[in-house]
């Protein structure tokens, strides 16, 4: 107990281990797991990464013409990588940047946006299905 | 200036826990809060949307700091020693009466305990008061801080005070009455906003009646006592940041095996020497 | 008048509802000496009554949301509600299961969202900051849960029973 | 006085990061009886493993279940559909996830140490212990890219190689924590306080650990040895230098005796690791769903992880069974407060390291 009451009165002395955080920024190592990044001129269209991700944050949106939109929820992402794994293409259509997410405020909504996102992306894919289908038939 | 002392004791007090705070940060080695941070948390207190449970459970909470402030006051003006000591004691009893007042088990048991821990010290400072009596002639504070430093002839009994304060700072070995850990603050749980406010300032006001005690074992000597104060204060630090709390029934056994005896002891020398 | 001190003062309660333990211990990670939350006059006061900011951590089962919702109801305003981790913003990989509704905001309004999975303790200091923005705006009103309570405009200042019965026998009347 | 008083301890307190409730009834502050009511974290993912998510994404999923042995999870997960599909691991993968395993197992100790001294109202070793633990915390997340999430292992391998650099950087800093261990030891040994604290206070005895099944340091501690580590031999453990660790008192004091050396021994184990990595794949591919029913367990830092699945061909599996260390212990733990000191609650608590995350999956 006297070693550790010398030891309260040097820690005194000593520097603080503290990093300031907002005033002095912290260093994040290399390969950090930050937020997913995409690039659609790269992007093969393939779907793997919506099918593999385990939350579902990313989703395709498709539009009648054919062509897909990409979105991506930070806000759901479990940053586990394994979009990054199963991509085709990684590294140039879809990529794991160092950056941390930031955090929102309720005026964001990233959950209730979300939401209707994903019910309009699933009616989207139906209609384009049925879309299809009817060209087929015609 | 005694009117400015007593008046101020809760500013001060406030102030002594902000350092309070800073070296106990620095001691586990981290930057700590801003200096005036117990300035910060009474003016957001008093802007909380209150929450109490009943009424007597607040007149109990204001009358604890009231009397605690009195006992202050009485100090200040250099009034009868076993007057202010047992103006103290009512002041606690007042928070006892608080804690048992409302359902919470948390409540109940911080009560239980702080009633344990006022029978552990509230002897000793009896048997300080009546130290002060036998080496200065009179129970006057005003007396005995016209007399020469009581720490000279009464050395076991400054000892005996010092373990009491943490006892009484509400650190640790001796904080089980309040017990973050296990009780979330015992009796002060129930209180919230300005009603809470009352008893922070009241918790702030307690460690100038502590650190008044420290001071008084200087007598006249001014320079003596400011040395006492912060000696004292460091100490105090250093102990609750070398410590784990320790149990209350251990906490009582503790403090009579040790701050009585060393009261007694004291008595017995100031009358044989 | 006192709005600015609240900024300076921010006393928080954190309420596991059911998370992996892996936000919490960042979170207890942010109070240690590296990141040290005490800098920003942050107590972790584990008493609702006395709190200003909760951290919600994990994707609220179905058994923890009516202890958050009282522990919400229990803090007196103003208040502001941290969701720190993926998993209670939005539910994260839990957002399927079947004792999980996809994050806290089904329940109580949520102020911040600080994502990550684990919310490094950056991340977690990002989001206080934030939070104390949103607390110095507040208004001593009465903010709602969102699910599982019914009217609750009581503005007393007494919770117990009796006070409570009064008050809802005059709303009535 | 005989008057009872109910503390209702969780599901929200102070000193408990985990939402369980204990419902304490206690006598002048003697525990007389203990609820414990765990359900606070169920969250179906037992379920949603057959039913929302396929195999291959289980390993980030079962992670999940808990952040603080979050690589012992999923590697147990790993490890019993490897068994289904006939992946044979490199050495090299064996090796680095054995690394993994053992920095968790440090980081978690920790935790749990600096745990116990806050809930024995000893502020100051919490903050040490919290300020040393950033070190593996730093090691971690050079490896796998996150601090506590690793997903770091995968089936048939593991997601990343460590590079020489990263290696230089573990050595250093482990020697560096090496004696920051042995300050802390010396503080658990000598400190009367923590000594009042510690000693004799909720003990369990042998024969009732075995009785009450215990696992992991709650078992060591009383002297009853049980180990993964010693008992299967998929991993090369006798090679890396390994050895049990138990101590016969039982009690609080116990408890942290074995963390502390086994933390020690885990930081000589990493160097051991980190000198002999064989060469080679880091990942091995994987064809073929499921079918069959295997089982695997992994020691964890509190006590043995047991995994049972079943496949029928699909890429959904038809079962996944966990049983987790907590839950193993929660007979012994009841057993453990009755007759303690609510004043002794918090740490006897914290020295059991509960964990209900993934007691309730
Ligand atoms: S990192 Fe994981 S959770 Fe995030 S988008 Fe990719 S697969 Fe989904
Ligand atoms: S996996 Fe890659 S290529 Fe395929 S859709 Fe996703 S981003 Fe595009
Ligand atoms: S966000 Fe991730 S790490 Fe945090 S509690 Fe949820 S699952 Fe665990
Ligand atoms: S007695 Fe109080 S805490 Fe218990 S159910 Fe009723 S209102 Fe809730
Ligand atoms: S005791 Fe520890 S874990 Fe519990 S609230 Fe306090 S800091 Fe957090
Ligand atoms: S515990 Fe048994 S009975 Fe209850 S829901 Fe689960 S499977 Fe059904
Ligand atoms: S034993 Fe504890 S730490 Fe380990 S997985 Fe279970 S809940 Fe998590
Ligand atoms: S122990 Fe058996 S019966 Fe009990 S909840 Fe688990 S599976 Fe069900």
């Amino acid at each position: 107990m006297i070693s550790a009451i010398t030891k309260a009165f040097s820690n005194l002395l000593k520097k603080p281990y503290t990093c300031n955080y907002p005033v002095t920024p912290v260093i994040k190592p290399k390969n950090y797991r930050g937020l997913i990044k995409f690039n659609d001129e790269y992007c093969i269209w393939c779907d793997k990464c919506e099918k593999v991700c385990p939350p579902n944050a990313i989703i395709f949106k498709q539009f009648e013409d054919g062509h897909k939109v990409y979105n991506y929820n930070p806000y759901l992402c479990i940053y586990c990588g394994d979009c990054i794994r199963a991509c085709p293409k990684t590294g140039d259509a879809l990529w794991q940047c160092e950056e941390k997410g930031l955090p929102s405020i309720s005026k964001d909504a990233p959950n209730d946006d979300w939401f209707i996102l994903e019910k309009e992306a699933k009616q989207s894919r139906e209609n384009y299905k049925a879309i299809k289908a009817a060209k087929k038939k015609s | 200036m005694s009117w400015f002392l007593a008046l101020f004791a809760p500013v001060f007090g406030t102030l002594v826990s902000g350092i309070d705070r800073v070296v106990r940060a620095r001691m586990q080695r981290r930057l700590g809060p801003p200096l005036m941070q117990p300035f910060y948390d009474m003016f957001k207190l008093l802007d909380k949307r209150p929450m109490m449970v009943h009424k007597l459970h607040i007149v109990l909470g204001v009358m604890h700091f009231m009397a605690l402030w009195a006992s202050i006051a009485l100090f200040m003006f250099g009034g009868h020693l076993l007057y202010i000591i047992f103006t103290h004691l009512l002041s606690v009893i007042f928070l006892i009466l608080a804690g048992y007042s409302v359902r919470s088990p948390y409540s109940h048991l911080g009560a239980n305990r702080e009633l344990l821990a006022l029978f552990a010290y509230e002897p000793i400072l009896i048997l300080m008061a009546v130290g002060f009596y036998l080496t200065c002639g009179s129970f006057e504070v005003s007396v005995i801080t016209s007399n020469s430093p009581a720490i000279v002839s009464m050395p076991l009994m400054f000892i005996a005070l010092l373990i009491l304060l943490p006892l009484k700072l509400k650190k640790s070995p001796f904080d089980a009455p309040e017990a973050h850990q296990e009780l979330c603050g015992g009796v002060e749980i129930e209180y919230s906003g300005f009603f809470y406010e009352v008893i922070y300032v009241s918790k702030m006001t307690e460690i100038i009646f502590v650190y008044a005690l420290v001071f008084l074992f200087a007598g006249q000597n001014i320079l003596l006592g400011i040395i006492l104060v912060t000696g004292s204060f460091f100490l105090v630090n250093a102990v609750d940041n070398a410590t784990g709390r320790i149990r209350i029934d251990h906490l009582v056994k503790k403090v009579y095996a040790t701050a009585f005896v060393l009261a007694l002891l004291a008595l017995g020398w100031i009358s044989y020497v | 008048m006192f709005e600015k001190f609240r900024k300076k003062s921010p006393w928080i309660l954190h309420y596991n509802a059911g998370s992996c333990n892996g936000c919490d211990i960042e979170i207890l990670a942010s109070l240690a000496p590296k990141y040290d939350l005490e800098r920003f006059g942050i107590i972790n006061t584990g008493n609702p009554k006395q709190s200003d900011i909760l951290l919600v951590t994990g994707p609220v089962t179905l058994k923890s949301r009516e202890r958050l919702v009282e522990l919400y109801s229990q803090m007196p305003e103003p208040k502001v509600v941290v969701a720190i981790g993926v998993c209670t913003c939005t539910g994260g990989v839990f957002r399927k299961m079947y004792n999980v509704k996809a994050g806290v905001d089904r329940y109580v309004p949520v102020d911040v969202y600080v994502p990550g999975c684990a919310s490094s303790p950056d991340q977690i200091i990002d989001g206080v900051v934030q939070a104390l923005a949103i607390l110095e705006e507040k208004s001593k009103d009465i903010e709602k849960p969102k699910r599982l309570f019914g009217e609750l405009t009581n503005n007393s200042i007494f919770t117990n029973r009796r006070e409570m019965a009064k008050k809802i026998k005059h709303e009535k009347n | 006085m005989k008057k009872t008083i109910n503390i209702p301890y969780g599901s929200q307190h102070i000193a408990l990061l985990e939402p369980v409730r204990f419902q304490f009834e206690t006598q002048n502050e003697k525990i007389v009886g203990v609820k414990a009511d765990i359900g606070y974290v169920h969250r179906g993912i037992e379920k949603a493993c057959t039913s929302t998510f396929e195999y291959k994404q289980i390993p980030s999923v079962v992670a999940r279940v808990c952040g603080l042995c979050a690589i012992t999870h999923s590697l147990t997960y790993v490890m019993a559909v490897e068994q289904i599909i006939d992946v044979n691991v490199s050495e090299k993968a064996k090796y680095l996830r054995m690394l993994m395993v053992e920095l968790d197992r440090i980081h978690s100790h920790m935790l749990c140490l600096s745990h116990t001294a806050e809930n024995a109202g000893y502020e100051a070793l919490f903050m040490q212990i919290m300020a040393d633990r950033e070190i593996i915390m730093d090691i971690q997340e050079a490896i796998s890219g996150n601090r506590v999430q690793f997903d770091f292992v995968c089936i048939g391998g593991v997601n990343r190689d460590i590079t020489d650099e990263i290696v230089k950087f573990i050595i250093k800093s482990l020697n560096e924590l090496q004696p920051k261990i042995e300050d802390i030891f010396d503080m658990f040994e000598n400190n009367w306080s923590l000594s009042l604290k510690y000693k004799g206070i909720g003990a369990i005895t042998k024969e009732n650990a075995s009785i009450y099944n215990a696992l992991g340091p709650l078992a060591r501690a009383a002297g009853l040895e049980t180990d993964v580590r010693a008992e299967s031999d998929y991993y090369p453990y006798e090679k890396i230098g390994y050895k049990m660790i138990l101590e016969q008192t039982g009690d609080i004091y116990g408890r942290n005796r074995v963390r502390l050396r086994e933390i020690l021994s885990s930081i000589d184990m990493i160097k051991n690791i980190l000198c002999d990595i064989p060469e080679g794949n880091i990942i091995e591919k994987v064809k073929g769903k499921p079918n069959g029913e295997s089982v695997a367990r992994l020691e964890a830092p509190r006590g043995e992880i047991f995994y049972y699945l079943k496949g029928v061909k699909q890429a959904m599996l038809d079962r996944v069974r966990t049983k987790t260390p907590t839950f193993s212990g929660i007979p012994a733990m009841v057993e453990i407060f009755k007759g303690q000191e609510y004043g002794d609650v918090p740490a006897i608590l914290a020295s059991f390291d509960p964990c209900m995350s993934c007691t309730a999956k």
